[in-house]
């Protein structure tokens, strides 16, 4: 099980030092307050570029450093915690691994160092209606000379309104519901015929609806197979909830530390609250998630890693038990700390705004409960 | 038919002839539109007339005396009244105009004030004309609100109020506000505190908008600076405010079981979720799970509002309310939150919605109900007060004093 | 709603007095370390006969009372607080519903005074697996001579070892899963081809499985229409459940008052447990929920009575929230109570485990949660 | 290889070849029916054969050191004799023959224990020869174990035992007890107690098994009516024996973690659900209900389970210990009783099952697991006891001591 090395703790201590001096959810404060749309602040995203965060797991031949996605949780784990916004999940995890994966040597070679420095920003599109559904991918993939035509349009793309290139599953055959007949795409974000509409969430990151009218790209857009992206996708998206996983992780922990916070100083009835044994008992059973959620992230970061063949089941857990922790968690935040978590000066809302948001991203817990059923055979 | 029958049916009959006249048929219907119109806005046409005329009767405040400007019905006249305006598209604006005067302040002045405070500050109430806040909470007194610091100095003919009060709803907008104020500072907790009447137009008074996570609220800081009340506007005995106050509470308490109907339900849950989630060949939600959690939220819900019927029945048959009603506020909220969570996880990537044109209404609406319900566990008593009064007080289980 | 009128508050307090004095759990304590297998005590039952419980639901013509079912709610209610072993439930009121809701006039007059006087005990055999499924019944009802015979196994039938006669579900046409084609009997016990295997179960009632090996009987079996019995069938099962969550309610309210008294006098760390905040909680909790579940229970019992449209979804509403309560109920006994109550010589094992037991009976929780939703439309 | 690895696969062949020589072939793979065997039963033959050879060797107790008659093998050795032992289909019968000897009185004693007592105390239990049992709780001190009135007089030379315990484990067929008694009934609650050791053969002695409602048990009812301890049977300081009892909990709390693997699974509860509820033309489980609950419920075991490894793990690189091990009872219980219930309402009808013809063995053994297993939120530490230690000693809240 995971312990982590030397080299992933400093990378840890340095993660947490960097996100709370420079990124805190202070900064992030600012930049919705702002009224940006752009989703996250140049500067933040330049520094972690410079410290290396955006090749944690490309090749070293592509200027990354490929240490692995255990090692990225660690650093998405300190940015969840301060809910700094970025494409480092969405470009450097997801982007990434779909090239990595997926992606021939020439097309790693054309498009990953570009990740790695951050003037290429990747994001996966891949749901097309109101819920994640990958095998109800629909968006049409028609031949057209040699290459493909893509129509249709992608909801809820995470930094959907900057990325400068999409990763996009569609259909080149079968119908929506199978497996077969998906085909990913590399789709270059001024391509004709695209259209963003950039949407005002709850959140304030910087999602968009992307439509594509009969956007016109060449064969060398394909990423994998014609018609086998499915498994591809799977194993992308796996990366994907693994990861927001990690951050889940890291917000909730950093909800529970505000609470646990609060507990210890609040004064109410001459005693600080935290003393009130129904509190308490609350605190050890949302502290007991806490431990649970991150041996379920740790676990499925470290099988991507090992490419080991219970790696699906643990992604769907470690997504799905962060789920019902940061959901508990975000409600026991504001309840705990009573009118004051009511308002929008505390950041409270902000944890709470975020878990609902990060929930509905690549499958919620009744997603992922039926899939790891489904994989568990029954 | 009993002759207390006949006279209610003489009474329908009165009511309905008196709508027919008086209710502006422009409006019928418009309630809910109409309701929106409650803060300090200032009416005209149909609306003012209306109001006016309701005023008049003394309909506004049905049940209080007819010395005070309200309707000297029974409860079972009130009733019938509210009846005939349902059938006629009519509704009552006033309670909504009075802020916390006809649900709270009103019912206490009845209870406890002077001959001289009820005819001078129940008749405004009655007709809408002054709006009422209250001042309870202190940012170091929520939950423990015996803790408040806001004093009153006696200034011989009148008092000086210093402090903070905080959650003062409608502080903004209102004429008055009635606040629990600590009078004597030497006396145990709860024993040194009064309740004031006083204006809110003075220049001691200053109040700023509370942004809540939903956006703006109608919640209020409100502070006092040398702030004064007149000698004849405290409420009820010196340093006994505590017991007006906690009376004043279960008016509150009362007014958020669910029981009082406003009308315009949102729809079905389960006609959202079809919508948003989709069918599967037999008609079923086509996500299995999510159908079993919303069958058990409304399984749940049902519970609660066949409750909320069966303490109204046990209590017209018993003069002791029945022990049911004070479960009723923790279940509601319960039922409302959970329905709001349920809301956003059928909207899906929809449920995210904050403004602009990626989303409808509907969906903003739900999301902002979603944030704001969640103070519905932290105000009137927080969810963790009402289980205490239910263990201390129905269960007869004693505080907590231990280290178990 | 439901408030008791004078002649129910009466019964109630009657009923009472007479289960804590006559048959109180003690006794059925004794019934069980006896060995017998009969399920009941006969003196139990003849007092009950005399009392006129018999007749609560069945026509005055016949000898009954014609109270109604909110009114039958009342005794099961206080039966079910002290586990009081009968076939008060089983035939004086389901038997006696069979009869009244789809017997003929000469079918209620050749059976309804039997039931009243106790002579005859009547059960519902309806299950054929280990599940309540009444639309996937099985059991053939072949047509031979101017009667059917009956072929197959219905299992877990309440009083099953005892019962004089069953009421059987049986399929004239159709397959399992179809609503057309299942048609009802009125089986005596002692026809030739039954078989009783009676079942140990651990909450110790005279249940068994029987078996129907070409039973034959005559037209005027039938109950109801042939190949249309299926709402009867389903109508009877209503009452059944709205009886039995009224047992349920007793149960679980008892074992709420034993617990609520533990709270209250047991000492541990110098203070009564019930002094503990998080135990205090939790007794609000399981307040509000038996509250709640009353609610429920009446409401059904009385859209019986009013032959309401809504009266299948508020049994399975009163079923379902009943079964809720008592689990929760069932387990916070034997924990709050700790050690002792984990001991036979006290009572709370056999709260546990009837609670489990009626849980399978006609519907468990998440039969009744889907069976709401259908009626709901989604 | 490192040096320290070599070393570890030298003694790999050691053991290999030891195990090769001793273990009576005849027994492998039967360690369940032979673990069975626990209790005070004589053993014959093979099985005979088998405990004394591995009491000779010391390999009962493996990390025990040599003198007192354990293997004196370190903790990497011990594993690699475990495992080897596993792959030859051999077992350690001796942790149960000893009841409470090896896992819990023999390390206090190597701790706590004179050089007299870890002579006279520890190479029986080593050998499997002596079982021990534990007077811990008694009628008013369960939880509250500080509250025990247990008494023990000094008789000059020896102990004078008076009192009650409860729930002593297999008290009716140990040879010894390890009991807390209280020595100085003037000192405060947890101050005048001390842990004594003493024959279970003596008059003044009885125990009275405890039914319980899954049936016959390993309980006790212990009664002591002027039974006696040696004077030199004081296990640590006198009326220290608090601070003694409660290092012995910690090794019983690692027991109860789901830590000790005994082999011997159970069919994974998804196939079970299979097997008696049915699926449905896709594969699913027929009951989406029930089908969601499960994933629900194999995801807690599976997050339980890495969590297990997980402080395992920290456990190796870091000598304090994870402080999440203090939360793997409460989450172990949590899953064992949800399997259990699940199991039974897979089971449905024949989840009803006690005895007799109708019921299968594997639905009978469900029933009683079910039923025993609602102990485990009781015992080693309530569910409530556990939230207390985690609130107060991980997260540094302060003990209860208001009236919220």
């Amino acid at each position: 099980m995971a312990v982590l090395n030397e080299e992933q703790t400093m990378l840890k201590d340095q993660a947490e030092a960097w996100v709370k001096e420079v990124a805190p959810v202070r900064a992030f404060r600012t930049l919705r307050d702002s009224g940006s749309d752009k989703g996250w602040d140049p500067a933040v995203w330049s520094a972690m570029v410079e410290m290396g965060w955006t090749g944690i797991v490309v090749p070293e031949a592509q200027g990354g450093s490929d240490l692995g996605y255990l090692t990225f949780g660690v650093l998405l784990e300190q940015t969840g915690r301060e809910l700094t916004a970025s494409p480092l999940l969405a470009s450097a995890l997801i982007g990434a691994s779909a090239l990595r994966l997926g992606g021939s040597d020439a097309q790693q070679r054309d498009w990953l160092p570009g990740v790695v420095d951050g003037s290429t920003v990747l994001t996966l599109a891949v749901d097309e209606s109101n819920r994640h559904a990958p095998t109800r991918t629909a968006m049409k993939a028609e031949k057209a000379g040699d290459g493909f035509k893509l129509t249709g349009t992608k909801t809820l793309v995470p930094e959907g309104g900057e990325a400068t290139a999409f990763v996009v599953p569609a259909r080149t055959s079968g119908k929506p519901g199978d497996e077969d007949g998906i085909t990913l795409f590399l789709v270059r974000g001024d391509s004709a015929g695209i259209e963003r509409q950039r949407l005002a969430t709850f959140d304030a990151r910087g999602y968009a609806n992307v439509s594509f009218d009969g956007v016109e790209v060449g064969k060398d857009a394909v990423l994998g197979e014609v018609d086998g992206g499915f498994g591809l996708l799977d194993a992308v998206l796996d990366r994907a909830r693994a990861g927001l996983a990690a951050e889940m992780l890291g917000t909730a922990s950093a909800a529970f530390d505000m609470t646990l916070d609060y507990l210890q100083t609040r004064k109410q009835f001459g005693a600080v609250i935290g003393s009130f044994q129904a509190l308490g008992h609350r605190a050890a059973a949302l502290y007991s998630q806490k431990e649970l959620t991150r041996s379920c992230v740790e676990a499925a970061l470290e099988a991507l890693d090992k490419d080991a063949d219970d790696a699906a089941q643990l992604c769907s857990l470690a997504k799905g038990k962060a789920g019902d922790f940061l959901f508990n968690m975000s409600n026991e935040l504001i309840q705990i700390h009573g009118g004051i978590g009511m308002t929008d000066e505390f950041d409270a809302g902000f944890y709470l705004k975020r878990a609902r948001a990060v929930e509905s991203l690549y499958g919620n817990r009744a997603f992922h409960r039926d899939r790891y059923a489904t994989l568990l055979g029954f | 038919m009993s002759t207390a029958n006949q006279d209610l049916e003489a009474f329908r009959a009165e009511a309905r002839a008196w709508l027919e006249e008086n209710f502006p048929k422009s409006l019928a219907g418009r309630a809910s539109e109409y309701m929106a119109m409650e803060g300090g806005k200032e009416l005209t046409g149909e609306a003012r007339t209306w109001v006016e005329r309701l005023a008049e009767r003394g309909w506004g405040t049905p049940t209080w005396p007819s010395e005070y400007g309200g309707g000297g019905l029974s409860a079972s006249q009130a009733a019938v009244l509210q009846e005939e305006m349902r059938s006629a598209g009519a509704f009552n604006p006033i309670p909504l105009r009075a802020g916390m005067g006809v649900t709270m302040v009103g019912p206490t002045i009845l209870e406890y004030g002077t001959e001289e405070q009820k005819q001078k500050h129940l008749p405004p109430i009655a007709r809408g004309e002054v709006r009422w806040c209250l001042g309870y909470s202190e940012p170091n007194a929520g939950s423990d609100l015996a803790s408040l610091s806001t004093r009153a100095e006696d200034a011989g003919d009148h008092w000086v109020i210093n402090g903070q009060k905080v959650w003062t709803s409608g502080a903004d907008i209102s004429d008055w506000c009635g606040a629990l104020v600590r009078t004597d500072p030497k006396a145990g907790k709860r024993d040194g505190i009064s309740f004031l009447m006083f204006t809110m137009h003075q220049e001691g008074v200053e109040t700023r908008p509370i942004r809540l996570i939903s956006g703006a609220s109608p919640f209020c800081e409100t502070f006092f600076n040398n702030a004064r009340a007149d000698k004849t506007d405290l409420l009820g005995p010196l340093n006994d405010g505590w017991t007006v106050g906690k009376r004043l509470l279960q008016h509150e308490r009362a007014s958020q079981t669910g029981a009082m109907d406003t009308g315009g339900r949102p729809a079905p849950l389960q006609e959202l979720a079809k919508r948003y989630v989709g069918t599967d060949e037999s008609g079923q939600l086509a996500d299995s799970d999510l159908r079993s959690r919303l069958a058990t939220h409304l399984m749940e819900s049902k519970a609660h509002s066949l409750t909320l019927s069966r303490v109204a029945a046990e209590a017209r048959g018993n003069p002791n309310v029945s022990a049911a009603a004070s479960i009723l506020k923790n279940t509601a909220t319960n039922v409302a939150q959970t329905r709001a969570e349920l809301t956003l996880e059928v909207m899906g990537h929809q449920g995210l919605a904050w403004e602009g044109d990626g989303f409808t209404e509907e969906e903003v609406n739900a999301v902002q109900s979603w944030l704001f319900g969640k103070a519905m566990s932290i105000y009137g008593g927080s969810f963790e007060i009402q289980y205490n009064i239910i263990a201390k007080n129905i269960l007869g289980l004693p505080e907590t004093t231990q280290k178990g």
